[in-house]
This record gives C-alpha cells, structure tokens and sequence, in this order.
C-alpha cells in the first residue's frame, strides 16, 4: 500500500491533515469527522497482545507485506484484545467496530488455517486466503486513501466559492394562446346546452301493444282456415301503418302474441328452416 | 506576484463571494486591516470595459453585470399554447355578452371560475377590463378587445352565430332519438324527414359525454 | 468594441449572474446561438491569475473564488457538512470504479453498507443512479453526477487524485477470483472443482459476520 501522505492543499483543514501517514485507515478517519488525533488513536483498537504492540490494521498491513509472522500472534490475546474493544467502545462507532471485527476474524483464520499441516490445510489454501485477503486490503486501503485526497481538495463551498449573490438568468417563457373559431363557438354552445333546464320529455313512441296484437292476431287466426304467414298479422301499409318503425313495432308485437297464443293452447306455430318464414293457424281441438 | 496584485485579488475573491454589498471598512477588516481604497479603484478601472463592473452603491461595493447587458439576464421565450376548455368558454361569454362581470360569467357557466382563467384571457389580450357596473359591490365587467376580433377573423362580435344558427348548426342539440336512430342503421329504411335534418356533429355530442 | 470582444463581455455577465453552472449549449443557446468555445477559453486565461477563476467541471463553466484564497474566505457558520467514513469511502468507490452496484461496493469495502449511507451520497447530489446492470437481479448501479466534480474541483472523473496509478495496479479492476489464481500460479495448482465453484468473493462471508 502507498502511504504516499495525503496531499494537503494550502487550504486543507485541519481535520483533514493525515494524523498518522503510515496508516491508511487513520487518513481516512482524520476527515471522518472533527475529532483530535488523540481521540482517534483512543478509537481504534491497540493492541498489546504477544507477539504484536500496535494497531490492528497496522498490524494486518505488515502481515500483509509478511513484515510480521502471524505464527507469532496470539489469537486468543488477540480475541481478548477485541472483546474488550468492544466492551468499551459502547458510544462508539458500531461500524468501526464491525470493520475490525472483519479484520480480527481473518486474521485468526488466516493464523488457524497456516498452523494446520499442510496436507490437513482447508481448501481454499491458507495461502490463498492470504492473498485474497491482501487484494482485499490492498483495493480497500487504496480506495480509503482515495477518499481522504478527494475529501482534501479544494472544496466547492469550503474552500472554493460561487458568487454570492448572482442575479440569475430568468427565462421569461410568453405565452401565445390559441384558439379557434369553432372552439369559441363550440364552447359557447356547451356553456348553453349545460345550463339550459333540462327537461326530460318521453315521447309517444309509434308502437302497437302486445294487448292489441294478441286481439287481432286471435280474431284473424280464428277465421283463417289454413295457414298464416306471421306478416300477414301486421296491419296493411297504409295511412297511420305505413310508419316503418310502427310496421316494426307491430311485426314484433304479432310475434310475441303468437307465442303467447301458443303458450294458450290456442295456436301453433310452425318454421320451416332457421330464419324461415312463421307460419301460424288456430288449434283445433 | 506583487503585493499589490495579491491584495487585488484577495479584494476580487472576497467582493465575488459576497452575499451581500461590502463597504470599505468591512473589506479592510476582512483582509487584515489592509488599505482597500486604492485597490479597490484599480479593480473598479479593471472591469469597467468588461461585462461585470465592480460598483459603489451608498458606500457599499460589489459587483453586478455591466448595464448595457443588463438583457441577458432576462430572455424571452415564446410557446403556443391553446386555450384551455375552461377559458374558452369564458371567453365565449364574454364574447356573446360583453360587457359581463366574473359572477355573471359564473352563473352562465354554471361553475365557479377561476382567477387565472381570466387572468389567461387578459395576458393572451383577448379580454380587457370595461370599467365597474353600477350596482351595489360594484363589480368589474369584462369585454373583449380589436386583438380577439382580429384573432377570430370577425369584423364585429355580431358575426358571431346566433342561438338559432348554434341550434341548426347541432351544436345547441342534446342527445335526441333522432341520433339514436340514425346509429340503429341501415336495415331502416330512411325517413323522409330525415334527410331534412342538417347533418349532426358527432363531435359536440361526445364531448358532452365525456365532460 | 469588436464582435468577439462582445461576445466575451456577453459570456462573462451571463456567467456571473448564472445560479448554477451552465455548459457550453446553455451558453451558446443563451448567447443567440453563438460559438462560445473560443470565448470561453479566452475568459479562461484572462481569468487564469486572477482572485476569481473561470473553471470547467463535467462540461459545465462557473466562476469560483482561486483555490489559494481558501484562507480568507472559509466561513465558519456554515461548514460543508461533514460525511462519515462510510460515506466517504462509498463515494470513493462510485467514483473510482462507477458504474458500480452496491453489492460491487460491499465487495470492496468487505463490510455492509448502510442504505442510508448511498442515501446521503444521493441527497448530497453527488452519486446518481445510473441504471441497472444487465446482469441477473439487474442491480441498480450508480455513478457521479456533475455536482460531485464541480464541489470536489475535477474537470472530469480522469482527473480523480492517482487514479493511473490505481488503475495500472490493478487496484481498480473488478473483483476476479481469477486474479487469484493466477497469482498463486504454478506451484499451487488449483484444485480441480474449484474451478467448477461460481466465484466466491470472501467479502460475502466477511459481511455476515459484521452485521
């Protein structure tokens, strides 16, 4: 890992200044928020364990660069270690904890798995955990450091400063209304036909009622020797009758009192083929 | 850099960033005690030429765009937009029975209008305020304006169609048996009356049913 | 004054009235369609020395004050607000690495993180949602916007502190199992099913752990 310190700007702040440069991770924490450095150095975990006096990320970038045998760690110390972190980080940073709980966790897989004889080894190798877990870091710590120069920028707002007071551009937008003759008038007609009194009129509809046809189609069944084509019932086309929608009326009116003849007993009603002529005669008993 | 120059642009940076007009002794103050006045001069004569200029109003300095650009700040941008249905019927009335007041037009539309309809009617110029009727609470009526005739292509509000000419025209009908018939179709022979009747507009009628 | 001279003072006052930075079409669409490319270089290095600074950020100009007088002008009352850790790190991730999805950003950050973290990335203005990635699950990935370069001072992401050197790292590159494997090369031959095994990060693993 580059431990390259952060760039500071002539403005950079004081928070932003690299506390420790040879930690990543407290580069990163100095712009984290306005705390001291010593405050920072309370909050991460030191460790004074066998073998490792230092903090724990320190310690994961030496074993890392395999500057530190972690054959040489004590994991139960380093357990403890934890534990007691975490009893006494109560106010403090959950997230904090739960990267070096990450941290911890590996370290001591990593130690568990290289204390195994080789061929008992877990698969994946401890080898190549080691190296994923140095990718891991490696891409992590560069991305924290990434983070703490692009927090140590000059900053728009903080460091660096639009106007103050700018007028502004206003876009004035005018609107050309459109409208047409006929939707003028149109409008003006609906405005009328809403507020005109609505009067609801049911007109007298041209129709022969069902009483009259069953009166006629009876009287002229009853004299009818043969058959009767179910037309021949509507009265002749003339006059009041030549009406299309009465002719209408009246052809389905002698329909339905066939039928209702039929229901009687009084007629029968006979139909050829579908959509065939109906032919209609009295019953005779 | 001469320290001249650095105190110009302390000057330049602090006036720019300013949210609010600096006078002498606030900039002096800022920028350590420093001598501001002349400074302030020299960066007045740098900008005059350009399209900012650095003022003095009542004592108090900043910047602000140069007068003659004084346009640019604000542009104009025509859009066509049509009329909504609600002003168009307000302008209808107003139209068919100029000069009306806003309760009138009310009580033609059956609904209650509001004040940006007229107001729409006013800003497009169609529509202009006729002075106050005379009647207690003295209310503003309404008229239209040469620029709505133009608009419309009338010589005088009396080309507009009358009642009857709405009525004959469909546009007055409500839905009658006669529609209903007439979409009963074909196996009905026509009436004679029937051709008589001018052709109805569907339109207005299914406008109806979707209001 | 000559034409082009106009057009300078024209770009400089819309500039400096403008509330928000505007790209080169805005400009040109504000300056009557006219080519301010040259212009604004021009404006550029005449500004260049100055206390106050033309500057292009995402393809959009603004003034700001010169980086240098940071120190006179940092105001206490109203400090940018502070991020996390978190937050930072998430957004040094998006903007190495964008497109990202977040499952990309646990990846590399090996922990968790919060939504309400990406949230204040989102409502800061400077992490937008990029679409999805036409993978299975099609995450949402997201990416910088405009604002971020414009507060943190970069022209575009290439200008982003050592990122040519991370990238030829490698450290920039997704996350690949493969990588491993032929890191640890001849002397540890992989396992036969191992390749069989969908790459399996141990991020995933460590993620259960710290939540």
């Amino acid at each position: 890992m580059a431990h390259e310190p952060v760039p500071a700007g002539p403005s950079a702040q004081e928070g932003a200044r690299p506390s420790d440069p040879g930690i990543a991770l407290g580069e990163a924490e100095a712009v984290w928020e306005a705390v001291s450095p010593a405050e920072q150095r309370k909050q991460a975990l030191y460790l004074e364990i066998d073998g490792w006096e230092g903090p724990l990320d320190l310690l994961l970038d030496l074993a890392r660069r395999q500057k530190v045998d972690l054959r040489r760690i004590s994991i139960l110390e380093l357990v403890d270690a934890y534990l007691d972190y975490i009893d006494q980080a109560g106010e403090m940073r959950l997230e904090l904890a739960a990267d070096y709980l990450v941290m911890a966790a590996w370290l001591a897989y990593l130690k568990s798995a290289l204390l195994l004889p080789k061929e008992e080894q877990p698969d994946p190798s401890p080898e190549e955990l080691a190296l994923r877990l140095q990718l891991r870091l490696q891409r992590l710590g560069a991305m924290r450091e990434a983070a703490a120069r692009l927090m140590a920028r000059d900053r728009l707002g903080r460091d660096v400063f639009t106007r103050g007071a700018p007028e502004g551009l206003r876009v004035e937008r005018l609107h050309r209304w459109q409208c047409s003759w006929f939707d003028l008038v149109r409008a003006y007609g609906e405005v009328k036909l809403r507020s005109q009194p609505v009067v609801h009129m049911v007109r007298e509809r041209m129709v022969m009622t069902l009483d009259s046809a069953i009166a006629r189609v009876s009287s002229m069944v009853g004299v009818a020797i043969d058959w009767m084509e179910l037309r021949e019932f509507v009265p002749p086309s003339q006059e009041a009758w030549s009406h299309p929608q009465l002719r209408k009326s009246a052809l389905a009116s002698s329909f339905v009192a066939a039928l209702e003849l039929a229901k009687a007993g009084k007629v029968e009603i006979v139909q050829d083929t579908a959509f065939g002529p109906l032919q209609v005669r009295a019953l005779r008993a | 850099m001469s320290q001249e120059d650095e105190l110009l642009r302390a000057l330049e940076a602090t006036l720019f960033a300013a949210e609010a007009p600096m006078s002498v002794e606030q900039l002096s103050r800022h920028l350590g005690e420093a001598d501001v006045r002349a400074a302030l001069r020299a960066l007045q004569d740098h900008y005059a030429p350009r399209g900012v200029n650095l003022v003095e109003r009542g004592r108090r300095w900043h910047f602000e765009t140069a007068p003659d650009l004084a346009h640019l700040l604000r542009r104009e941008k025509e859009e066509v937009r049509r009329l909504s249905r609600a002003a168009t019927e307000v302008l209808a009335i107003v139209a068919y029975h100029e000069p009306v007041s806003r309760a009138e037009i009310e009580a033609i539309r059956g609904v209650q209008t509001a004040k940006g309809t007229l107001d729409v009617l006013l800003e497009a110029g169609w529509v202009r305020v006729a002075g106050r009727r005379e009647v207690p609470g003295r209310p503003v009526i309404y008229a239209t304006t040469a620029e709505f005739l133009a608009h419309f292509g009338l010589q005088t509000l009396k080309e507009l169609p009358g009642i009857d000419e709405l009525r004959a025209a469909g546009l007055l009908d409500p839905v009658d048996d006669a529609m209903i018939e007439d979409a009963l179709g074909p196996e009905n022979p026509p009436v004679a009356e029937e051709g008589d009747r001018p052709a109805t507009e569907p339109g207005p009628n299914d406008d109806r049913l979707s209001t």
